[in-house]
């Protein structure tokens, strides 16, 4: 393989990573439009384009060249700046997110006879190959997102505040404190999975799941008997802390059912009412960009990342190995955008108490316990196995006592009201 | 337990008494005056206990070959020691008392040696028998004084008077510099709620403020000079001690070293000394010349003793202002002998000589009889201090008289002056006139009273105060100097006698003038027998001291002989020239010891033929008493 | 151009500089604030280089418990001001002056801070007639 | 890159450098600039209709009259959820390095083995603390929205 | 990495603390359960049982001293078990004292906050590391800016509350970026390593990267113990926070910022260490500075107040001057020729164990005193209190006297050895002895100046008559700690050799160099 400069090749990824977001952003909107379409029974967008294939594009034209408003009342420097701030840091977050094939950093070297060979012999390997990653070797990869995660919310707010527009100030007060709320069941959750890997730095994780998990006795017997090799990966151990992670990413992203920030039924889109034009386009871009680095994370911290039982290795050569790998984990992250999709036409948007609720009262405790739990595995050495036991336990039981203490969605336990007449009929309101 | 245990016992109730009285008084609301008078007279009694077993003992101790000519045996030997369990054998000698509140020091310290402990050390020796039974003694007059004027909370009143009483008497009573201070502060506080409580006017609260902040600014002054004391005179081993004894001997030891070695021709130790002397000197003495007062630090008095009780006007002038003088004596004269020498007469004995001629014109011009008293105290005062600076034999011995002579004559004229405020609520002169008719009794006390305070012959002044002016003509501190300071004292007395005649005629002589009675209820009669027993009892003591001084000076005789002898070396130091032994006890009298010690120049003789003063001595101190009701007889 | 520890240091002081200056100058409690946790950064910042300096994780660790530490403070003060802004409706510390020496003047600005004025609320035509536009708006048009 | 090696007492591992991180600094510019860039072009663009009226330029409030002004007060449990994101992600700041070193098969085993039970130990006090934290915000109803 | 003493020193740590765990656990209990019962007694109860609970752990466990202390963040030597006691017994006073202005609805916080905030204190002391030394300082910190505006009733204690909050936080921000130069400059957090390395690596050649670390620590704890240029905030938080917070606050900064000074600069211990200054001159004198400056500023400003608080404040100042003394003699003593009596730190521990019982004192009474409606502000408001309360007003006439200094109280014993220290200093320069014994003039002429406004609401006490009718105050733990801090006051003032006997034990006078003296010299 040629060796290229480093700048050069940062500058390849940069503009591949960023051309290919945005590319996949303009058409997961059409995606959604169509599938929603499909979902009610309709036709969806199909007249720019075969199918409607254009249609991102004449979106984007639109939003260019629509007239913009600056409305009069509005802190006009943050005004601009807000869009700017969301899009940016949202970009930003994908700098270490690996979307194809990675190596990992080799460990340090154990002080030894011949450390110095292994070290730049590993070293040496290590430098030759390529990561599809715009900041390869970060440790902090995962906290690095995490960070540029709760940047987002300055976005939010700067637009919600700036707009001096009461829809604006409230949507933004609630999307600030949704995610800063999802931002700690979303970090707790994951924990499980550092502490099985020990790594924050994805490449690490996806090597892990990609053919690691030694020195686990059990999984190595079951291994060779299903012969399926070691591909085991975190969902497998953490089917809890998958689904909580998932939630929260959502929640993270302004999706539904977490979308009350935009709310259009009720805050007329919330923190960017008063955007319009390309502005308002790149508020709405941020969403979909967060959308794709929660599914890149999802894809690489549970689902294995560019590892799809062996079908990365069938090819000896580099290149198409590459190419399957990049395929592999791009296809992957498609496909939880499109469950995302799924999940918005299935469960109707929460309350914002439910909302809250969900993330302190719910969340929270189910980390903690599952995180409790990998802390004891590990200490104790018992099989990873367990964890599916007790993260399946958790999920059914918190499920039950859930059900038992506060009723289900259509059995609430507490008391329901009528309000007095004068309001529509059949409107009832939860008694506090 | 021997006789001497017991006394010591009763040394600690001399201190003791007073402060569980203070504590006791108060609860007994209406009666707490005959309460208080009886606890007065009971602790009387154990002072006379104490006066006249330890009057004797130290009467004795002057036959006793004590000092050896070893000069670091140059210090103040205390008896009766509470605490001393040496001392229980019954011969005292060291008075080392176990009793620490305070150490300083890790390390145990051995007994009999002194480490660095702040120690509960009382002890009774010749200079401060004499002013303990006058602290002692002057509690009854001014409980008497006050039985009618103090009407507002009674018990309160002689609670405080008690206190004030065990401070005065602790702080004569401490062989420790920390616990001299902290009894000498302690006075502060009940002068301060005596004045302020009970005082005559609206300004009295200011007047005890005043009292107190002066008094208190200087006395922090003396603490830092007495920590500097302690702690540039460590002894050999390198301790530091808070023992007053053993620190004069480590001054003395440490001077007259330094002094040797100045003869032998290197003078830098003793100039570096004297130099640290001069400033210890100046702390130590701030207090003292505030509590004294001395000339320009006297500014708190005229307000203090004007506002305050008759009553406790007496004890100012009669006990607190000897705290002063005491200081001087026990810490000033010993501790910082050279520069008390080279500083004392020409500066402070400027100041009091100043102050003499000062306060008598104020006396003359003072238009209130209790002014004139208060100014002639301060007159009289700057005279004892000048005897004090003489440092000499005869000054010394001097002042020492003069403390108890000065606060019996001049308690009882203020405790006189409480006869004419029970009566009139005022002792403005220009409103007297003409009294020896209207009280005769009362006149012809007033003015034995005056008299003894001017130094009539035979009165008790006269003796003290020849003595003193004897040792500021002394030869051994020749020049120009003592002999004017000696004049202007002369001179003070000549002026006391102007100031007190004046005073005498205007309100005694005149035609009759009286000013309005205070109120319906007051006395109207001359002296009641009440009256009588307060100042007539302290007139007649007058009169014994200046006939009978020689049983006093016969038990301060060892300690003033010690003293002197610091003096004269102080001198010798001062002047640069050898310190050479005068001994004027009929050195030829005895044969020489032996030499245990050849490095110093001269053994030094005991005198002490006078034996068996004691016996007049303790009659006459009973007939003092005043109520008959002597202790167990001791001998 | 190689980074070495002493870039590291100036950062930190001038970071540490600006907010003690902030702290110093500024008047409302929440930028105060904001500036005594730019202070606190610039020690970070100290901290986290020396710690690669020395090869060791001390200053590492430090630099969690000050993060940590100033956490906490941020939530005090969040409530502090909370709760004074309700009383007093000013979060300006010149408005904290009522606690200072007996006799001493309030001190005053010179030129004293211009509140906004507020402006009336705007109104839109009333339902059913058209908006009548303003002469430069149709001058625009 | 040449990256010269550590020795530190676990092993050799390769020296902390910079330039891991230029590329995100590289991308951090482009990003920003990609963001104000946009903005910048739809604000400066020529070719589109610029119509301002009054009317346009109020809030919009669903066609409503707006009544009084949008920075108004809100409610104080917003306040609270800061303070609580505040203390919470601290603690999880102190989770990650943790969890990170505690079970990971890298660096120095013999420090695990001599102290694995202090640090066992130490995180369960840590997350008891935590569990105490959360149930006193839970008890003093800073959880109860309405 | 398996060295045994390493094992040895980090796992026995734990045990160095059991008590403050204690403490901060039993803090976490009333916290939680707090919140589920209001019942003030209850929480009183179960704090004081966390206290007593944690005197009885601190006397009976024996923990081992750690093996290696350059490696230990807790040292067990005698300043800190003295100071655990101290802080053990001063929040069991304060319980007492702040009941009378707890009410139900905080109880439980109350008595938590306060809880942690002795822990923090206790561990201030024992800190040997830069790390547990700002941890604990901020263990104190932070429930005081709680405690501050927890019970704020009106807007005086907020704006006190803020003020305090942010001079704080800036104090903090200081400390640590002078920390952060001492460990860059020795590579270490350990304050035992940084106290060694920096006097023997840089005996010859001053850092100034060490300066200025030292003087802004300097300046940092400067403001915990209101040394002067940083005492502005004292006064008005004194008079604007709730009395029986401020009993607190007088007394916990003062004592973790003396100890923690005197740690940071090597001052504990048996061997004295110094940061590279010369310690002939330099540190003595720039604390001499800072004390003579102290006790002027505090002592004058105290006398023109009219408001009792704000005059405590003034006065506290003015402790903190006296007490700087003990440290200007202590950084002095790797100087000293022979072992002087007072070693500076003693001396300071004895006189903040007595301005601990005066000042808590002092503020119980005036809290005792002050019903809601008509706190006691002005000294005029305490006129005649010696009528109507006599049992009170003579207890804070003792404290006040102690505060003076006069004999038979408390104060006057700390006062002494600080004065004998300060003689006693011995220094090779004969311009700093003299600046020594210029100290102890100062210091005593300051306290004539205190003695001033002190008497002043003596006289107001009892002197005057009372301007109102007698409140009824019912708090009587209040009253009962007020009467044991006089009794305390008292009997440490007549008998004061186990406070200084413990006081000596737990700093003990560092052996210096031999040499005779000059004394001695010269026989």
């Amino acid at each position: 393989m040629p060796t290229l400069d480093p700048l050069v090749i940062t500058a390849i990824l940069i503009v591949g990573l960023i051309g290919g977001v945005l590319g996949v952003c303009g058409y997961l909107t059409l995606g959604e439009r169509k599938i929603s379409a499909w979902m009610q029974d309709r036709v969806g967008p199909n007249r720019v384009g075969p199918g409607g294939l254009l249609q991102p594009l004449a979106d984007g034209g639109k939003f260019f060249l629509k007239e913009e408003v600056i409305p009069d009342h509005v802190d006009k420097v943050f005004y601009l700046l807000a869009p700017a701030v969301a899009v940016g840091t949202a970009l930003l977050a994908l700098a270490v997110v690996p979307f194809g094939q990675t190596t990992p950093q080799p460990d340090a070297v154990v002080a030894g006879p011949g450390a110095v060979a292994t070290f730049e012999a590993q070293q040496k390997a290590y430098q030759e190959s390529v990561n599809f990653a715009i900041a390869p070797g970060l440790d902090i990869g995962v906290l690095y997102i995490f960070a540029l995660g709760s940047l987002a919310v300055y976005g939010v707010i700067l637009a919600g505040w700036s707009a001096n527009n009461k829809y604006s100030l409230l949507g933004a007060l609630r999307s600030s404190a949704q995610i800063v709320s999802y931002e700690i069941p979303l970090g707790m959750s994951v924990l499980g999975v550092f502490l099985i890997v020990g790594s924050l730095n994805p490449e690490k994780i996806i090597a892990w799941q990609a053919g690691a998990s030694s020195g686990d006795a059990v999984l190595g017997q079951l291994a060779a008997s299903l012969s399926i090799g070691n591909n085991w990966w975190l969902v497998l151990f953490q089917p809890l802390a998958f689904l909580l992670f998932l939630a929260s990413g959502y929640a993270e992203s302004s999706r539904l059912p977490f979308d009350l920030p935009e709310a259009e039924q009720e805050l007329v889109g919330g923190y960017h009412t008063e955007y319009s034009s390309l502005k308002l386009g790149l508020m709405l871009l941020t969403e979909y960009v967060h959308l794709v680095t929660g599914s890149f994370m999802v894809a690489v911290l549970f689902l294995g990342g560019w590892s799809f039982f062996g079908l990365e290795a069938v090819s000896s050569n580099v290149i198409v190995t590459a190419v399957l790998k990049l395929l592999i984990l791009v296809s992957k992250m498609v496909a939880l955008c499109v469950f995302a999709q799924f999940v918005r036409w299935t469960i109707p948007r929460f309350r914002f108490d439910q909302l809250m609720n969900l993330a302190w009262k719910v969340m929270i405790p189910l980390a903690l316990l599952n995180l409790l739990a990998v802390i004891f595995v590990k200490q104790f050495g018992w099989s990873l196995l367990v964890l599916t036991g007790v993260n399946v336990v958790l999920f059914f039981g918190a499920g039950v006592l859930g059900a038992r203490t506060s009723g289900t969605v259509t059995n609430p336990k507490r008391k329901v009201v009528k309000l007095p007449p004068g309001l529509p009929a059949g409107v009832t309101y939860a008694g506090r | 337990m021997s006789e001497y245990a017991v006394v010591s016992v009763l040394v600690l109730l001399l201190v003791l008494l007073p402060l569980v009285s203070a504590v006791v008084v108060p609860a007994f609301g209406r009666v707490a005056r005959r309460v208080a008078l009886l606890l007065a007279l009971l602790h009387l009694g154990v002072t006379g206990a104490v006066v006249i077993y330890a009057g004797a003992w130290l009467t004795q101790r002057n036959t006793d070959p004590r000092l050896n000519g070893d000069i670091g045996s140059l210090h103040f030997s205390p008896e009766f020691v509470p605490g001393d369990s040496a001392g229980s054998s019954g011969n005292g000698t060291d008075g080392r008392t176990t009793w620490t509140v305070l150490s300083l020091s890790g390390k145990p310290t051995a007994r009999g040696t002194t480490g660095p402990n702040v120690q509960f050390y009382l002890g009774v020796d010749g200079l401060n028998l004499w002013l303990v039974a006058l602290a002692s003694v002057m509690l009854v007059p001014v409980i008497l004084v006050s039985w009618e004027s103090v009407q507002h909370r009674p018990g309160a009143f002689y609670g405080w008077l008690f206190v004030l009483q065990a401070g005065v008497i602790g702080a004569f009573l401490s062989f420790d510099v920390v616990l001299f201070y902290v009894f000498f502060e302690l006075t502060l506080i009940p002068s301060f709620f005596l004045i302020g409580n009970w005082g005559a006017t609206s300004a009295r609260r200011d007047a005890a403020r005043k009292f107190f902040l002066y008094t208190l600014a200087g006395s922090l002054l003396t603490l830092v000079g007495v920590i500097g004391v302690v702690l540039t005179n460590p002894s050999e081993d390198g301790t530091i001690t808070f023992s007053i004894p053993k620190l004069m001997a480590n001054v003395q030891e440490g001077m007259h070293a330094a002094h040797l070695k100045a003869l032998a021709g290197d003078g830098s130790a003793l100039a570096a000394k004297h130099q640290t002397q001069f400033w210890l000197f100046l702390a130590l003495m701030a207090g003292f010349m505030v509590k004294v007062p001395i000339w320009p630090f006297h500014t708190w008095l005229p307000s203090a003793y004007g506002e305050a009780p008759t009553g406790v006007t007496m004890l100012l002038s009669a006990l607190m202002a000897k705290l002063g003088t005491f200081g001087i004596l026990r810490l000033v004269l010993p501790l910082v002998p050279d520069a008390a020498i080279q500083y004392g007469l020409p500066v402070i004995g400027g100041f009091a000589a100043f102050g003499i001629v000062y306060a008598a014109l104020c006396a003359y011009a003072s238009k209130d009889m209790k002014l004139v008293i208060a100014y002639s105290s301060v007159s009289h005062l700057g005279f004892l201090v000048l005897g004090l600076f003489a440092f000499n034999r005869e000054g010394l011995a001097g002042s020492a008289l003069h403390m108890v002579n000065h606060g019996l004559s001049t308690g009882a004229l203020f405790a006189s002056l409480g006869f004419l405020m029970d009566r009139y609520r005022t002792t403005d002169i220009a409103k007297f006139g003409g009294l020896m008719g209207r009280y005769p009794n009362f006149a012809i006390l007033f003015f034995a009273l005056a008299l003894a305070s001017v130094g009539l012959p035979g009165l008790n002044n006269f003796v003290s105060e020849m003595m003193m002016l004897a040792g500021l003509f002394d030869a051994r501190s020749p020049g120009l100097k003592s002999l004017a300071l000696a004049v202007v004292a002369a001179t003070g007395i000549f002026l006391s006698a102007w100031y007190v005649f004046t005073m005498l005629r205007a309100v005694f002589f005149n035609p009759l003038k009286e000013p309005e009675r205070a109120a319906p209820e007051a006395p109207a009669g001359d002296v009641s027998r009440r009256e009588f027993f307060a100042f007539g009892s302290l007139a007649a003591l007058c009169l014994v001291l200046g006939l009978l001084p020689q049983p006093l000076l016969d038990a301060m005789k060892q300690d003033v002989r010690k003293l002197s002898i610091v003096g004269d070396a102080a001198r010798a130091r001062v002047q640069g020239v050898p310190f050479v032994y005068v001994d004027d006890e009929a050195p030829a009298a005895r044969p020489s010891p032996p030499v245990e010690r050849p490095q110093l120049l001269e053994p030094i003789l005991k005198g002490g033929q006078e034996k068996g003063a004691g016996n007049g001595k303790g009659a006459a101190k009973g007939k003092a008493a005043g109520n008959g009701k002597g202790p167990g007889a001791k001998e | 151009m190689t980074i070495t520890l002493w870039h590291f240091l100036a950062v930190a002081a001038a970071l540490f500089g600006i907010g003690l200056v902030g702290f110093l100058t500024r008047r409302n409690l929440i930028t105060m604030f904001l500036c005594a946790e730019m202070m606190l950064q610039g020690v970070a910042i100290n901290f986290v280089a020396f710690a690669r300096y020395h090869g060791n994780l001390d200053g590492q660790v430090f630099v969690m418990f000050i993060l940590a530490v100033a956490a906490c403070e941020a939530g005090i003060a969040l409530a502090l001001f909370v709760s004074l802004w309700r009383r007093q409706r000013s979060l300006d510390v010149t408005d904290l002056q009522d606690l200072r020496e007996l006799g001493t003047p309030l001190a005053m600005d010179a030129d004293p801070l211009v509140r906004p004025v507020e402006e009336p609320d705007p109104t839109l035509t009333p339902a059913g007639a058209r908006p009548q536009p303003t002469a430069e708006e149709v001058a625009r048009v | 890159m040449p990256v010269t090696p550590v020795q530190t007492p676990g092993g050799i591992e390769p020296a902390f450098d910079l330039v891991a991180y230029y590329p995100v600094l590289i991308y951090a510019a482009v990003c920003i600039l990609f963001g104000l860039s946009a903005v910048a072009a739809t604000h400066l663009f020529p070719f589109k209709p610029r119509k301002p009226t009054k009317i346009k330029q109020m809030p919009y409030e669903s066609g409503m009259d707006p009544i009084g002004s949008a920075r108004m007060q809100f409610d104080v449990k917003f306040y609270l959820i800061a303070i609580l994101f505040l203390v919470f992600d601290v603690e999880l700041l102190f989770l990650y390095p943790w969890a990170v070193i505690a079970f990971g098969e890298g660096g120095d085993q013999t420090w695990r083995t001599v102290f694995g039970t202090i640090v066992f130990v130490e995180i369960m006090v840590f997350l008891a603390t935590f569990v105490i934290a959360y149930a006193y915000a839970w008890k003093k109803g800073v959880f109860q929205w309405r | 990495m398996t060295d045994p003493l390493l094992k040895q020193t980090l796992t026995g740590v734990f045990r160095l603390a059991v008590p403050e765990i204690a403490l901060v656990a039993t803090a976490c209990a009333v916290f939680l359960f707090g919140c589920l019962y209001n019942r003030r007694w209850l929480w009183f109860t179960v704090s004081l049982l966390g206290v007593v609970l944690a005197a009885v752990l601190g006397g009976v466990l024996d923990a081992p001293a750690p093996e290696l202390l350059t490696a230990a963040p807790l040292v067990p030597d005698g300043t800190a078990a003295f100071v655990r006691w101290m802080s053990l017994i001063s929040v069991f006073v304060l319980l007492f004292v702040s009941w009378g202005e707890v009410d139900r609805t905080n109880a439980s916080e109350y008595y938590g906050c306060l809880l942690v905030a002795g822990a923090g204190v206790s561990l201030v002391a024992r800190a040997n590391d830069l790390v547990t030394l700002f941890l604990a300082l901020e263990m104190l910190s932070i429930p005081t800016y709680v405690l501050l505006y927890l019970p704020a009733r009106n807007k005086l204690n907020q704006e006190a509350a803020a003020k305090y909050f942010l001079l704080s936080v800036m104090s903090s921000a200081l400390m640590l970026f002078g920390f952060s130069y001492l460990y860059g400059l020795t590579g270490s957090t350990n304050l035992t390593v940084i106290t060694d390395s920096l006097t023997k690596a840089h005996a010859d050649a001053l850092n100034p990267m060490a300066l200025v670390g030292i003087v802004l620590v300097i300046a940092a704890f400067g403001f915990r113990i209101t040394a002067v240029p940083f005492h502005f905030y004292a006064p008005d938080v004194y008079e604007g926070a709730p009395a029986g917070v401020v009993a607190q606050l007088a007394f916990f900064p003062k004592v973790a910022g003396f100890v923690a000074l005197a740690r940071v600069l090597g001052l504990l211990g048996a061997d004295v260490k110094h940061l590279p200054f010369d310690s002939a001159t330099q540190l003595p004198l720039l604390l001499w500075i800072l004390a003579a400056l102290t006790m002027c500023v505090g002592n004058a400003l105290a006398l023109l107040q009219d408001n009792v608080r704000r005059m405590l404040a003034y006065s506290s100042v003015a402790h903190g001057g006296y007490m700087l003394m003990g440290l200007v003699i202590a950084s002095s003593l790797p100087d000293a020729a022979g072992r002087p009596d007072v070693g500076g730190i003693d001396a300071v521990l004895v006189y903040l164990a007595a301005y601990g019982m005066m000042t808590i004192g002092a503020f119980a009474v005036i809290l005792f005193l002050s019903p809601p409606d008509r706190p006691v502000e002005a000294i005029e408001d305490l006129a005649g209190a010696g009528q109507a309360h006599p049992i009170s007003a003579a207890a804070m006439t003792v404290f006040l006297f102690s505060l003076i200094g006069l004999p038979l109280t408390a104060g006057f014993a700390g006062k002494l050895l600080l004065f004998v220290g300060a003689f006693s200093a011995p220094n090779g320069t004969p311009v700093m002895r003299n600046l020594y014994q210029v100290m102890a003039v100062i210091a005593a002429i300051n306290s004539a100046i205190g003695a001033y406004y002190y008497l002043r609401v003596i006289g107001v006490m009892y002197l005057r008559t009372p301007l109102r009718t007698p409140s009824r105050s019912r708090a009587v733990p209040t009253f009962l700690a007020s009467m044991a801090l006089a009794g305390g006051t008292l009997f440490f003032g007549v008998y004061p050799e186990p406070i200084v006997a413990a006081a000596r034990k737990a700093a003990p006078v560092p052996a210096a160099a031999a040499k005779p003296t000059a004394e001695r010299d010269a026989k």
